[in-house]
């Protein structure tokens, strides 16, 4: 029987290890110092903070969210400090702790998306960065990229050779085949692939017949959509060869263990947290136990163990 | 960085309906519960519950510390599914709470006097401000008046513990008790008779309200905060769902957080469209 | 203030009029058998029965279903008796009513599904053909059609010249740009277009490290795709000129009220009736209070009338 | 064609942890809830709650109906999240019910014994099954022996009315009580004395404990019925979710839903693998 404290938990996404595979999900975690109170970062494998824009975003006007079943549409539109605030003001609090950071990027252009990343690889402090292709509550960029194989290896590629930093990037799984654009991001050099972003859904007040978020449309996220995400981590488990971050509802260990064993190497947990702050703690807590009562020695076994063949009853 | 947040586990002792869809709740916390500052607010789950997913944000209304006896009472109309899943809570109901939350009134010396203005549940947090003073040695002799506004007389609720701590007056937009007209119409007859150099003003209500209390106080050189609302998903500023528009410095346009910057902000700083 | 017998509720699809736009959802409802107790079929605008091939089929092993949140996942597999056996031993029974009967049908090749198409359209009783070119629970046919612009166009078109019953193409939410779809089915002669379909899902047992599906992937049904469909339902409405049928999660009558706002000319219920044999009833009477209430004294005037620009506040 | 079939709104009168971790739920019902056959079972939701999403199906373990009062009973083990949250109900409680459903078990003339075989909570739809002969007159004077295994001492509950109603031989895996061994080994032993002609068996448990149960009974002249259990969605027919293979009429493999044609089968009729 394998001790707690013996479990290998690191994580490689490209020269980058990861003590732990849970993370929060970009978005739900703000730049790491709401939470501060409540999480001990130092034991995460990573912060992912909100994503980052060359210049500050105002994004959207509320409101912004609406509750749906088991989950939320969100129109937040990208709001952010822009990438030199964040460094200044955000980043000093954040080298404190032992646990990498790893800077959720956006653009509209191409361009804008290499100079971000440029302008992270500077700065001390961040260890890898995810590409956010995959943001559907904004009018230019973000998911226009995610959504087309050629586009996905043309911001892909850019962005690799603007940084020097471990590229994640970030899908969005409002399409019709993830593996594509899985392995377009692969062939494009990325070191790993986080899957899913939100999907895009609506919701209408049925008194004032008007959309429920002044941008009529938002992304899904939470438990709702557990069960497409699993999916997405599995298809594209079994096509590319690079690490995959699984998300989407996870709220509990299980679901995190869900994940790993359909090919996630690491998880990040976004919406729960906005319900339980304590969301990460609970679900490393959680996953530690569970290798340790299955005797799984290292978190490596666990990832992508599905088994097809169903035991006799 | 310590860390000494965290969710709170608290119990319903008593869940009450005190007018038609109106509700007043009582928690006992734990002890690590933190007195909340009036105008802040909690954030309120029902354990174990997936419906409804988020929290639903609740000013805190009146809170004991006794001892190791932490009480934080809630008022609340059911409006939603989150309401109305709340209004079923029974005794010995686990919820769970966070906080408490957001910017708080700014509290001032005893030489002011106090206006509060409440619209519907906007009596929530006043009365909250009242009990404030009211327990404070300064605050203890100054004069206070609150008036308060709703619809019509069967949404004037909890108006008796209001009007122990000070002096109360009444609108409904139907007459059916008090002044017959918007609460802001009732204090805005009385304004010129204040020392407005004199007195800090609080109110909380729908928005509607607060623009037209807006447009009464314009260029007047009086301080007012008032208390927003907006749709919440975290409560603690990660996620940026609650933003309200907030003129910067230079006037300009910039969106401030109502969980995080508020739910309390400068009269004079709002952007009302 | 409009009177409840006063309100119009008729739907138009092709030469087909509904009574009412109320109808449960394929594969949720049998061949009508068994909800005829619970149920008033005179009532509904119409039924749908389960998918038919031209032979029986098997459908997949078992276990074919599993609970997630606000939601499930189905891996039937298209198990049925055959066109045949439905019009020699179900069709008598469901033409004892008044409420039309619609055919969903289901090919593995384009060939099996005009095949079906025509001895459907011979049969007594059947009032128009939903085209289910979305089914993600089988190996061959199914999405595969329903995902590709070409292959639309050619399934409805070849299916439409073998009936002369309305055609009713069932779109599978798994694209990226389902208007698209929509399109190519429209312009191929397509009388409606029914969307959602179930969004492709999976669920892991995390002690046997199996699927919960024999089947590996499942449907995913319910609440919790609702807010995707309607966006759907929204998008397809503004960019084609023949009905929408609204399908996703619609449970309580307010959801399907939220539909027709979004452009539905009419709804299906689905996995509501697996919980509450009732749904389809409840609905319709709740869209009929709402319309009455909000003073609406023809149905046509909700659906598409979301509005755009936000009320002042 | 008669609307009479509705889902049914029951209250929770009892709700009692018989043995850790296992349940006896007893639900008030309107007159209109029709007597339930031995195997059949109910759906079982919370009203208003959408965790569990889905229906639960339980075994009637007991039913009464005196002048207006209708009771059914059920006994479950909590396994997942739906069970648990059915352990949390408590008195006054609101639940849905769905039923009777499924084909029931054939019951037979006086003249027949009768061996009923439980695993685990199989001990449920079996104690039904006995209390349904008991009751009736042909039946309160037949021959019946219970065989009830479970895994551990712990695990066995509910045996004190199948007592009372028939002789009752125990089983456990780990040896805690009674045999040490399967039931169905258990039963094996016993079976050369049966005058198997005159016999029909009854039985429900685990999957694994039929399939044995079928092989000690292949190529025997004997009747034998078991309840499966399968994941359900609808409970009445319509999702074709809660299939297993049965052999038709020419030993071909046939998917037959255990909610309708099931949950009552010929053991010969079903594939194992
Ligand atoms: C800081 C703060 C303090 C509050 N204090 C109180 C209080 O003391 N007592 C009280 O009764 N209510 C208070 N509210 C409002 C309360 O949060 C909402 O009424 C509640 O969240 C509605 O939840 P629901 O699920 O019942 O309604 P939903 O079904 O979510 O919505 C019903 C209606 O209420 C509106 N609504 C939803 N959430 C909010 C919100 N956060 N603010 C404003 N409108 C909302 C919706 O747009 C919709 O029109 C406060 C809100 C905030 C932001
Ligand atoms: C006709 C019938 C009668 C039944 N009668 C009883 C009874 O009297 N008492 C009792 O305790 N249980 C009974 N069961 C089993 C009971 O339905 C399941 O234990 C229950 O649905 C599990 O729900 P859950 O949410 O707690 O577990 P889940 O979280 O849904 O699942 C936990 C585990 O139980 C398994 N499971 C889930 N549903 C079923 C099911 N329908 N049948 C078998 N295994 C399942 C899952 O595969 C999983 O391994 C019966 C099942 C059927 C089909
Ligand atoms: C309020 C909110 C804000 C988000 N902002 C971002 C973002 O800035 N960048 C990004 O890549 N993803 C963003 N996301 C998406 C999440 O990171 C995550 O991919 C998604 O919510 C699915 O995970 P979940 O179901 O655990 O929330 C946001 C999600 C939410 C709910
Ligand atoms: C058990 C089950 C079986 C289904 N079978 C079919 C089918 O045979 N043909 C089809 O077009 N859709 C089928 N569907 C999809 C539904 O008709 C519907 O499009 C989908 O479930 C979404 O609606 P809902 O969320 O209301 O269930 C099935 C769905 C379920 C849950
Ligand atoms: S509610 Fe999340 S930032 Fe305010
Ligand atoms: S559970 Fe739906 S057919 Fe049996």
């Amino acid at each position: 029987m394998v001790h707690l404290r013996d479990i290998k938990t690191d994580v490689k996404i490209g020269s980058l290890t990861l003590r732990n595979p849970v993370m929060p999900a970009s978005g739900t975690f703000g730049y790491g110092e709401e939470f501060a109170e409540y999480v001990d970062y130092n034991l995460l494998g990573a912060i992912v903070v909100k994503g980052l824009s060359l210049e500050p975003r105002a994004g959207n006007p509320p409101p912004r969210i609406i509750e749906t079943a088991s989950g939320m549409l969100n129109a937040i539109g990208m709001e952010n400090i822009g990438v030199q605030a964040f460094i200044k003001d955000k980043l000093p609090f954040l080298r404190q702790f032992r646990c990498a950071v790893i800077a959720n990027i956006y653009g509209e252009t191409v361009e804008e998306y290499c100079k971000v990343a440029e302008v992270l690889s500077g700065a001390e402090g961040v260890h890898a960065l995810e590409v956010n292709i995959s943001c559907p509550n904004v009018e230019k960029g973000g998911v226009a990229f995610g959504t087309d194989p050629a586009m996905v290896h043309e911001v892909t590629g850019k962005v690799k050779s603007s940084t020097n930093l471990p590229v994640i990037v970030k899908l969005s799984p409002n399409v019709t085949d993830i593996t594509g654009i899985a392995v377009s991001a692969q062939d494009a050099g990325a070191d790993a692939i986080s899957l899913i972003n939100t999907m895009t859904g609506m919701s209408v007040d049925i008194i004032s017949r008007t959309s429920n978020l002044a941008n009529l449309t938002g992304g899904l996220s939470g438990p709702a959509i557990k069960p497409i995400a699993l999916r997405m981590v599995w298809e594209v488990y079994n096509k590319v060869n690079i690490p995959v971050i699984g998300i989407g509802g996870i709220t509990t260990p299980e679901d995190a263990v869900e994940f790993m064993i359909a090919g996630a190497s690491a998880v990040q947990i976004g919406t729960a947290n906005l319900i339980n702050p304590l969301a990460t703690m609970d679900v490393l807590e959680g996953i530690l136990t569970y290798l340790e009562v299955q005797d799984i020695a290292d978190l490596r076994d666990l990832v992508g163990s599905l088994k097809l063949e169903r035991p006799e009853e | 960085m310590p860390l000494n947040k965290r969710i709170l586990t608290g119990d319903v002792i008593s869940n009450r309906e005190v007018a038609e869809g109106h509700f007043l709740m009582a928690v006992k916390l734990p002890f690590a519960f933190e007195t909340p500052l009036p105008g802040q607010f909690i954030m309120l789950r029902i354990k174990g519950k997936s419906e409804p997913f988020l929290g639903r944000p609740l000013s805190v209304y009146a809170f004991q510390r006794r001892r190791e006896k932490v009480i934080c009472e809630v008022l609340y109309r059911v409006v939603g599914k989150g309401t109305q899943q709340f209004s079923l809570l029974k005794f010995g109901s686990t919820v769970e709470v966070l906080g408490p939350l957001g910017r708080s009134f700014t509290i001032f010396p005893s030489e002011k006097d106090v206006i509060l203005i409440a619209g519907g549940m906007g009596i929530a947090p006043m009365t909250y401000v009242a009990g404030h003073y009211r327990g404070s040695k300064a605050g203890s002799k100054m004069k206070m008046i609150c008036y308060t506004g709703a619809r019509s007389m069967d949404d004037l609720v909890a108006l008796e513990r209001m009007e122990v701590l000070c002096k109360t007056k009444v609108s409904t937009d139907d007459g059916s008790r008090g002044y017959h007209g918007m609460v802001t119409d009732l204090f805005k007859n009385d304004f010129p008779t204040l020392n407005i150099k004199k007195t800090v003003i609080y109110a909380c209500g729908p928005r509607p309200m607060l623009k037209a209390l807006a447009a009464i106080l314009e260029d007047q050189p009086v301080i007012c905060e008032v208390s927003l609302e907006e749709r919440m998903a975290c409560g603690v500023g990660v996620c940026l769902g609650c933003v309200t528009a907030i003129k910067d410095d230079r006037g300009n346009k910039q969106y401030k957080r109502v969980c995080k910057e508020g739910p309390v902000f400068n009269i004079k700083d709002i952007m009302w469209d």
